[in-house]
């Protein structure tokens, strides 16, 4: 049982730090601040989510599970409005200079 | 090399490159800045002799940690006080540089600021 | 495990460092201003698989103090770019 | 070679590079976004070195206050840097002075004594004293509760050093620190849902202070950042310097300080001692006094003083 729960969260850590991967890749690679600020925060919130769940198979009780997934909600929260935000100051500061 | 000295030397080197930016540093924000990175290495290097205390079952010698908590409290203080002043100068005389000679001409000059922000 | 999560978190630091380093060179201020967004959540993968590691669950708090502050930065930005500058009717 | 000292030299090169890059930059927007970054780190660093009450700390001043803080002023500094830099004689000569007190410190950390001196079997010794499980809370507010009880008064003394810094014509307007630009609905909605919850967070943060990391400090720090966050998408307006309820919460928390620390002498005869049987429950109606008027000074230190009209 144990060695299921830890292949489980090899499994899962490993895909979320495949998506970090992306989401460096896809920054390092995309040619405007709107596709990086999309690799930013679509990549890294995904491997977030990730790591999370294969971390919930090592939480000490419940209660430290739950406290996992409310950290992954709250970076959600956090990554959808810095994104639309930011979005907008992009498309601001583009109009302002040509 | 363990990895308490390894975090005492980055501490160490972010004390210099924070006094290095303190000094030469042109605008006073940017002093500021430089001034707050100095504090971070200062606590760095205090963390780590906190963190070579550890005994009795603790992760690090509770005595210098608490005090690292109190100065990160009275930095942040100083921080905020030195950005309202620096923004009021800004304030007055539209530049927050002490070198008079590189205002333009129809900046207001520091002596002449109404500083006090008295009634005409 | 704990060698493996210590592993996975080296990991997730030195892809948040690579995009750091593209992040804080620009062009405009708004990329910049992804650094702390970027290490919001690079940093929360970091401190959640450390926690895990080590087995230091109070950890996870300091995670949970990033999540609730991740977005303040870029908030504070756009707000503070989207009113004008009171100083600049002083400028030439 | 250990996964653990790999991650260890990573983070140290991640957060000297960017150290560098705050010194180095050329226009003060990018040196602040990379300042900002360089407090994340350091809560990592804070992890790593065991101290987690540091981290939370650093977490919630360098990710909130302090960042919006300075970005704020760098919008509305409009100065650049001018056309020459410091001279390059000053340059070397502050680069041979920094690199000298960089290798001073390096030669005493690499020298220290070993065994390390400690106090921590001490602190250890006295917890059931007070009550508390957390030492670090344990030195803050009994072992060293004057210095805990000084760094609020100098907290104090910043806010009224802030506000001494409102021009005559504008004592008791209200602070606009982010201009009066329309609501943004994203951040109202980030507002809405966030500040409950944060509250929370920042109360839960005070409450296992008592045994496990947190504090006052780091739950009002975060507590502030909630306020800041509701004033910053418009749904409350700041609270001008003249209010009256703001200042009674200002002061609450080291009035109630100052006041346990005087009732020592008539109850356990000297400043600032706990009578044992009454001490966890007098730190902890203590940290939650605190913890409000933190919140509060932590505000208004971000807010600022009100700003002359145009």
């Amino acid at each position: 049982m144990s060695l299921l729960r830890d292949l489980f969260t090899v499994l899962m850590v490993s895909a979320g730090g495949f998506c970090f991967l992306a989401g460096t890749a896809g920054l390092l690679r995309f040619p405007d601040a709107l596709t990086r600020l999309h690799a930013l925060t679509k990549a890294d919130n995904l491997g977030l989510g990730l790591i999370v769940l294969g971390l919930i198979a090592q939480a000490p009780g419940p209660l430290g599970a739950l406290k996992l997934v409310a950290v992954w909600l709250l970076a959600q929260l956090a990554g959808a409005t810095a994104t639309q935000v930011l979005a907008r100051a992009v498309r601001a500061e583009g109009r302002d200079s040509p | 090399m363990t990895a308490e000295q390894l975090y005492g030397l980055c501490g160490a080197g972010l004390v210099g490159l924070g006094l290095f930016g303190l000094i030469t540093a042109e605008l006073p924000l940017r002093r500021i800045v430089a001034f707050n990175l100095l504090g971070g290495g200062a606590f760095v290097v205090f963390g780590v002799i906190a963190r070579r205390g550890a005994a009795a079952g603790l992760g690090g010698d509770p005595v210098p940690q608490a005090l690292i908590i109190t100065g990160v409290v009275v930095g942040f203080a100083a921080t905020a006080l030195a950005v309202t002043l620096v923004r009021r100068l800004h304030e007055e005389t539209g530049t927050t540089k002490f070198d008079q000679d590189e205002l333009p001409p129809e900046t207001v000059k520091l002596s002449d600021a109404t500083l006090s922000g008295g009634n005409p | 495990m704990g060698e493996f999560l210590t592993g996975s978190a080296c990991f997730v630091l030195a892809m948040v460092a690579l995009g750091l380093v593209r992040i804080l060179r620009g062009p405009a201020d708004a990329d910049r201003i992804m650094a702390p967004q970027l290490l919001g959540t690079g940093g929360i993968a970091v401190l959640l698989l450390l926690a895990a590691a080590t087995g230091a669950p109070a950890v996870v708090d300091v995670a949970l103090s990033l999540a609730l502050l991740a977005a303040f930065a870029s908030v504070a930005f756009v707000l503070a770019k989207g009113s004008p500058a009171p100083g600049k009717a002083d400028e030439p | 070679m250990s996964a653990a000292l790999i991650l260890d030299a990573c983070l140290v090169l991640l957060v000297l590079a960017v150290a560098v890059w705050t010194i180095a930059a050329r226009e003060t927007f990018p040196a602040i976004a990379g300042f900002v970054s360089y407090g994340l780190l350091l809560a990592i660093v804070w992890v790593r070195l065991s101290s987690v009450d540091v981290a939370l700390t650093e977490a919630a001043i360098g990710g909130g206050a302090t960042g919006v803080l300075l970005l704020g002023a760098a919008a509305r500094l409009t100065d650049r840097a001018g056309r020459r830099p410091a001279g390059i004689g000053l340059r070397i000569m502050a680069g041979a002075l920094c690199l000298a007190i960089t290798a001073a410190l390096a030669f005493v950390i690499l020298t220290l004594p070993d065994p390390a001196p400690t106090l921590a079997p001490q602190a250890v010794a006295g917890l059931p004293a007070t009550g508390v499980g957390n030492p670090i809370t344990a030195v803050l507010v009994a072992y060293r509760g004057i210095d805990t009880l000084l760094e609020k008064i100098v907290l104090l003394l910043a806010v009224i050093g802030v506000w001494c810094l409102t021009p005559d014509d504008s004592w008791g307007a209200l602070p606009a620190p982010w201009g009066t630009a329309r609501q943004d609905d994203a951040i109202v909605l980030l507002a809405r849902l966030l500040a409950p919850v944060g509250v929370v967070v920042g109360v839960y943060i005070v409450w296992v202070g008592a045994d496990d990391p947190g504090g006052a400090f780091q739950g009002g720090t975060i507590l502030a950042a909630m306020w800041l966050l509701v004033m910053m998408a418009g749904l409350i307006a700041p609270l001008p310097a003249t209010s009256r309820r703001l200042r009674r919460v200002l002061v609450a928390g080291p009035a109630l300080f100052l006041a346990v620390a005087f009732a020592g002498f008539a109850m356990s005869g000297d400043f600032l001692s706990y009578p044992p049987a009454y001490a966890k429950w007098l730190i902890k109606l203590i940290e939650a006094a605190l913890t409000l008027s933190i919140a509060a000074m932590v505000g208004v230190l971000v807010i600022g003083p009100a700003v002359r009209k145009r």
